[in-house]
């Protein structure tokens, strides 16, 4: 039936509630153009038809192709539109770097669309208060304390502190360190905030 | 609104504490704190109260309706009424749960405080619910809601309004002709 | 460290007539956010409250790069710090939300206003609002409809993002007294009435019906 | 150098830097461990804390962390080596060491500039002088006239004036400790190895003195048990725990006029005096039945035990409620328990009684300082799956953070070896395993014995030797062999083909003192025996194949 | 909550569908159930059946059973609940008790935890499934 395949894009996001971003269904894409362009030829033929010799029979299937275009172009759309939403949600949950395995999942154009989306909320960021600047992504949480307790699930490497010290995250290393330094490693997963 | 959010207004509210330190007067953005004098109480804002106690640096003095008689009479008016009776803090709930978590040492009879607390929440979302539930039924467009707290409201707000959204579909479905989305047909 | 860590923080606001203290500033921040929070639409932006504050923080964080290790008063300012930059981000990110959520109709909005009108977008969130519209834009025909039949390579993006609901109920506390509040009836067997709204009073309602009221600052949202 | 006032010349130097903690896996340095967080945590001293399992692990997170810190609190590793010539630091490390190892290397002790002793001076150290092991060495150099004017200067302050020359003269001394090892002084010194006051004592002094001793009482009683658990102490465990008893006792009193109001929530801390391992955590049946004091004093492997047993539970309880959880025993007995077992135990052994401690918070937590102790040491020492050393640690503190769900882990976990030991005490003695050697009694467990895995790790191994020491002297005619101390050997690692090898001195000895860890290098040494001597105590991993002739070196050398 | 960053088109409020919304598409097409007509003008959910008023009736009816469930469910298996529970329930059960959730987790004191995101945890475990087959 007409619309399957983009019907079928449109369950393949719908399965993952959570906004996880499954891999670009380039294929899918693909056929739904094809059966777009397919009902447009048939239409175009059948409108000629129509008009030329007068065959208002056809008037219907016409009609009904072209509700299916329409259906199609939302559905594509509707498929397209989604995954940014969840793009932009990786932005906000991993930081500005996404790992490998998740930029694999994305197209060309998402890609593009993601570092634009990175540069104008990074513009408007440093735009705030006079050119001050604030990174709204951090303070996701009512702050509690200055300090808190983590744990290093795994290693990470060296992070700066902001007097410019460095100190090394090495699993199953602890530390007492500044909240906000801690939150978006702990979002990542690769600090634990450990409360006792 | 996440109750982590409800709670941090919460800390806004002022409490006594006695420091075991001393510190001049304090200029913050938001209000002018102290002296501390050891042993001399003074009024800072929850949130201070809280991380100075869990840094053992004084001890939270409970505020006067944290009592265990003024709270029965409370729990006994609040069955006894329909409607909801006033509270003796917008912030009962929160500020309950905080100073009891981080300071029911300095707090007497504090599980017979946790108690009576929870009893008169209960209550009120019992109260919550059928006025909901009426608010619902009568399909009303208004409502009053005095005396209710931001933490009350919030455990309800979601449900409540997502049924509202709800029913608002469900009726404009019934009102043929009042469509202006032409894509919805496809 | 010295007891002037804020000593000139009440010189916001200058030019205005009233003066606000740094404390009714935070509050009027307070107020803001939870509006937002509340409101189905993207409300009237209050950049000026958002600099005065951004100021106010930035000069107490110089003051603290003074203060020597270990100073007592230096972490409760640091956690006052904290607190008020946790309300500022959570204020615009919430703002932000809206503007990616509805930004063809935050954008049409901001295009029609009348001179002399509050502006909906702070300049910032503008130049934010055209790129997303812009960036959004461009991907979509790149992606599938510069490919589709020639007759369905546009779609009207005021049609195809959602509104704001201003039909959704709101929870609400009346700052200012109001009389003579129009209450639309919710079925066809039911009358219109009015209520007038006690200052201190709560009430549940549609956000269509108080909306000029938040922007007036006469209710707050909760 | 020692250090004489802990607030002024320890916390208050660190207070307002960052500090690297390196914390050895034992219970008693954990929970130093934890109050020196709870400190920080108050002052909000940044740090930094790496678990170091041993040696090896130390050089290893030494390295590591040395460009980003100064200071480095070293917590039950360290004292007894010349750490500064074992890490080679830059000059502007200072180190703080909170050992109980002992004996203390003397270079640590007069070290005035980078090594700063958190240790207790009216421990029994005996710390040679300065002059008797520092300047005759002077005396007998004829190469080095410029230094002799700064001859009695501690060695690591003279360090900064003349790197080089310090460096030879560190060289020299090392050649001289080799050759000249018999010399007496630092022989008799160095010797015997031995703990002195646990770490989280001297932390909780430390917490005491600034006025923050409130919740970390709790952690100073379970660091002082493991040591009296785990065979570290024996006869200073009873003046330890009297001081922690004049804390309890001002603690509780402080608490008492609002002990009734208090939430039933908060922590209270109780005398205990059973000597019965996790009663409150299993039935009082399996409670005495793998407990070291009542099974040794029944000889529970032997039949006429298991019937003195079964006379003594008819005479104290009906045996239902002796077999059922203890959380579902008759209230009435639970509250009167600890006077009905001492009352019924009179008739069959000495003394049930130990001074130790219990606490109590919520309405159904309720811990003995040995269960804790027993708990945090299983998961310490956890075989399960593939966790290294450093996720074992890691657990274990969360077992002493009020993370209950993990010390109940760790209470399953420790129920299933001691029952293991229970069960290899058993075998080893009814199939007499425990061979006399002469100076020593030897027990080997062989490959494939069941639970073997379990001994693989020092703390277990030590518990069941201490355990198997204590039922073999029981149960042997031979009055001999309450003279002779026990040494074990346990499967290590099977792909290596390496054994671990502990001793624990004989059941008379009173002294803390053992001299395993010399004798066990000596022995090693003489017979070029493989082994690695990786952990901070005196257990080493041998190869399987060196085993015997390191025997025998050992039984000559103790002859 | 905020903590979720992930916000998908939701479905249209009134009587028309939101374009965008996923969850619209797949509701019209399941009332689409002959597709030869040539114009499909409003064939809402409801339309199907004569019986509309019914449904908001109905819907009223079961508000306060749907609100105690959602609100008193302590930690209980749910499943059992949702099952009897139509599609407009099952979302405003849903809603109900992510505000029960998050105010038990309040309760004990972990809302203050900072935690990692619910989408990294979730990559994590798929990254993990597609290791092992």
């Amino acid at each position: 039936m007409f619309g399957e395949k983009a019907l079928e894009l449109v369950r393949e996001l719908h399965r993952m509630s959570d906004g996880q971003l499954p891999a670009f269904n380039e294929d899918g894409v693909r056929q739904v153009l094809q059966e777009m362009e397919a009902l447009f030829e048939q239409n175009q033929a059948d409108v000629n038809e129509a008009k030329v010799e007068g065959r208002s029979e056809l008037i219907p299937s016409i009609k009904l192709r072209h509700c299916c275009l329409l259906r199609n172009q939302r559905c594509l759309t509707a498929y397209l539109y989604d995954r940014l939403l969840r793009i932009r949600a990786l932005r906000w949950e991993y930081g500005s770097v996404l790992p490998p395995n998740i930029r694999f999942h994305m197209s060309a154009e998402e890609l593009q669309w993601f570092s634009q989306y990175k540069k104008s909320l990074a513009t408007f960021m440093k735009s705030l208060g006079n050119g001050e600047g604030l990174d709204i992504t951090q303070d996701t949480k009512p702050p509690k304390s200055l300090y808190i307790q983590v744990r290093c699930v795994k290693d990470h490497g060296e992070l700066e502190i902001d007097d410019g010290t460095v100190i090394l995250l090495k699993r199953n290393s602890q530390h007492f360190l500044p909240r906000w330094k801690c939150e978006q490693l702990i979002r990542q997963g690769v600090l634990e905030h450990v409360v006792s | 609104m996440d109750p982590s959010e409800v709670e941090f207004i919460a800390e806004k509210e002022v409490v006594q504490i006695i420091p075991n330190f001393s510190l001049d007067k304090i200029y913050l953005i938001g209000g002018d704190l102290g002296p501390f004098n050891p042993g001399l109480p003074v009024s800072v804002p929850v949130w201070l109260a809280l991380n100075l106690k869990q840094r053992q640096k004084c001890s939270i003095v409970p505020p006067e309706w944290m009592d265990i008689d003024k709270l029965e009479e409370m729990r006994e008016l609040e069955r006894k009424e329909d409607a909801f009776t006033p509270v003796p803090s917008p912030y009962y709930m929160e500020l309950t749960k905080l100073l009891l978590n981080h300071s029911s040492d300095n707090i007497p009879k504090a599980d017979e405080i946790r108690t009576l607390v929870k009893d008169i929440w209960d209550t009120r979302i019992a109260k919550l619910r059928l006025s909901a539930d009426s608010f619902i039924n009568q399909q009303e467009a208004h409502a009053k809601l005095d005396n209710l707290t931001l933490m009350e409201i919030n455990t309800i707000r979601a449900f409540l309004l997502d049924s509202l959204n709800c029913m608002y579909k469900l009726r404009s479905n019934l009102q043929p002709g009042s469509t202006k989305g032409q894509f919805s047909d496809y | 460290m010295s007891d002037g860590l804020s000593e000139d923080g009440s010189d916001i606001n200058q030019e205005d007539e009233d003066v606000m203290t740094p404390a009714e500033l935070i509050a009027k921040l307070e107020e803001a956010w939870l509006n937002e929070k509340f409101s189905p639409e993207l409300l009237e932006n209050k950049s000026e409250v958002v600099e005065c504050v951004m100021e106010q923080l930035t000069h107490m964080e110089a003051n603290l790069q003074r203060v020597k290790k270990g100073d007592a008063k230096a972490s409760i300012h640091r956690m006052e710090i904290d607190r008020i930059r946790y309300v500022l981000s959570s204020y615009l990110r919430s703002r932000l939300q809206k503007i990616e959520k509805y930004f063809p109709h935050v954008l049409e909005k901001e295009k029609s206003r009348e001179m002399g009108d509050a502006s909906l977008l702070s300049p910032e969130e503008f130049a934010f609002a055209k790129e997303y519209y812009a960036n959004t834009e461009t991907y979509l025909k790149a992606m599938a409809l510069k490919r589709m039949p020639p007759n369905l390579q546009t779609i009207d993006m005021l049609k195809a993002v959602p509104e704001p609901c201003l039909d959704s109920f709101v929870f609400l506390r009346v700052k200012e007294r109001q009389e003579n509040i129009l209450v639309e009836p919710e079925t066809d067997d039911q009358r219109e009435y009015v209520v007038d709204l006690e200052e201190g009073s709560q009430h549940l309602m549609r956000y269509r019906t108080i909306a000029p009221l938040v922007s007036t600052g006469a209710v707050q949202l909760i | 150098m020692f250090i004489t006032d802990i607030r002024k010349e320890f916390y208050e130097v660190v207070a307002n830097q960052r500090v690297a903690l390196l914390v050895a896996a034992d219970i008693d340095a954990l929970c130093a461990c934890k109050i020196l967080q709870a400190l920080f945590h108050c002052d909000q001293v940044q740090y930094t804390l790496v678990p170091v399992s041993g040696w090896q692990d130390l050089g290893t997170a030494f390295l590591e962390h040395k460009e980003q810190f100064s200071y480095f609190v070293l917590i039950n590793c360290g004292a007894n080596v010349d750490l500064l010539e074992m890490l080679q630091p830059d000059d502007n490390t200072l180190f703080f060491i909170c050992d109980t190892h002992r004996p203390v290397d003397v270079v640590n002790v007069y070290n005035d500039s980078q090594v700063k002793l958190l240790i207790k001076q009216d421990d029994d150290l005996g710390v040679p002088s300065y002059d008797d092991i520092f300047r005759d060495e002077e005396e007998e150099e004829d190469d080095s006239g410029n230094e002799s004017d700064e001859g009695s200067e501690p060695s690591g302050k003279r360090r900064r004036f003349d790197e080089g020359a310090m460096e030879r003269r560190i060289e020299r001394q090392r050649e001289k400790r080799e050759w000249e090892a018999r010399r007496e002084i630092l022989f008799d010194y160095e010797q015997y190895e031995y703990h002195g006051t646990s770490a989280s004592m001297m932390f909780f002094e430390l917490a005491w003195v600034l006025s923050k001793d409130t919740k970390d009482m709790l952690w100073s009683i379970i660091g002082l048990t493991d040591q009296w658990i785990h065979d570290k102490i024996t006869m200073k465990y009873i003046t330890d725990v009297a001081t922690l008893q004049r804390h309890v006792s001002r603690h509780n009193h402080k608490n008492e006029d609002e002990e009734n109001s208090l939430s039933i929530d908060c922590m209270r801390i109780s005398f205990e005096y059973l000597r019965l391992t996790l009663y409150q955590h299993w039935s009082l049946y399996e409670s005495i039945c793998n407990s070291c004091y009542t099974t040794c004093n029944f000889k529970l492997w032997t039949l006429n035990g298991q019937k003195k047993l079964q006379e003594f539970l008819a005479d104290m309880l009906p045996l239902k409620q002796v077999r059922q959880k203890f959380n579902s025993m008759d209230l009435s007995i639970k509250e009167n328990l600890r006077d009905i077992i001492e009352e019924s135990s009179n008739k069959y052994m000495k003394d049930i009684r130990i001074q130790t401690f219990g606490v109590h918070f919520g309405f159904k937590n309720r811990f003995l300082a040995s269960d804790m102790v027993h708990a945090t040491a299983a998961l310490l020492e956890s075989t399960e799956k593939d966790e290294n050393d450093s996720d074992n640690f890691i657990k274990a503190l969360d077992s002493l953070s009020s993370n209950l769900e993990r010390l109940h882990s760790g209470i399953d976990l420790a129920k299933k070896k001691l029952m293991a030991i229970q069960q290899t005490v058993a075998s080893c003695i009814c199939t007499n395993l425990i061979l006399s050697q002469g100076p020593f009694l030897y027990c080997y467990l062989m490959e494939g014995t069941p639970d073997v895995k379990l001994f693989s790790k020092p703390l277990a191994l030590t518990l069941l030797c201490k355990y198997l020491l204590k039922a073999f002297v029981q149960s042997t005619r031979n009055k001999r062999c309450r003279l002779l101390p026990l040494i074990m050997a346990a499967p290590k690692d099977i792909e290596k083909g390496t054994v671990i090898v502990v001793g624990i001195p004989p059941e008379s000895e009173t002294s803390d003192k053992k001299f395993f860890g010399r004798a066990f290098e000596k022995a090693a040494e003489s017979t070029s025996s493989r082994t690695l001597h990786d952990h901070f105590d005196t257990s080493i991993e041998l190869k399987m194949e060196d085993r015997s002739k390191f025997l025998d070196a050992l039984i000559t050398l103790l002859s | 909550m905020e903590s979720q960053s992930y916000l998908p088109v939701p479905p249209g409020v009134g009587m028309e569908e939101n374009f965008l919304s996923l969850d619209d598409i797949l509701l019209s097409h399941e009332r689409l159930p002959t597709r030869t007509e040539c114009t499909f003008p409003r064939l809402g959910f409801l339309e199907k059946s004569t019986d509309s008023p019914d449904i908001l009736e109905t819907f009223i009816g079961r508000f306060r059973r749907t609100m105690d469930s959602s609100q008193n469910a302590y930690n209980e298996d749910t499943s059992a609940l949702v099952e009897k529970l139509d599609s407009l329930e099952k979302a405003l059960f849903k809603s109900g008790q992510s505000g029960l959730n998050g105010f038990q987790s309040w309760e004990k004191g972990q809302a203050s935890q900072l935690t990692a995101s619910s989408l990294v945890l979730n990559y994590r475990k798929r990254k993990i499934n597609d290791v092992q087959p």
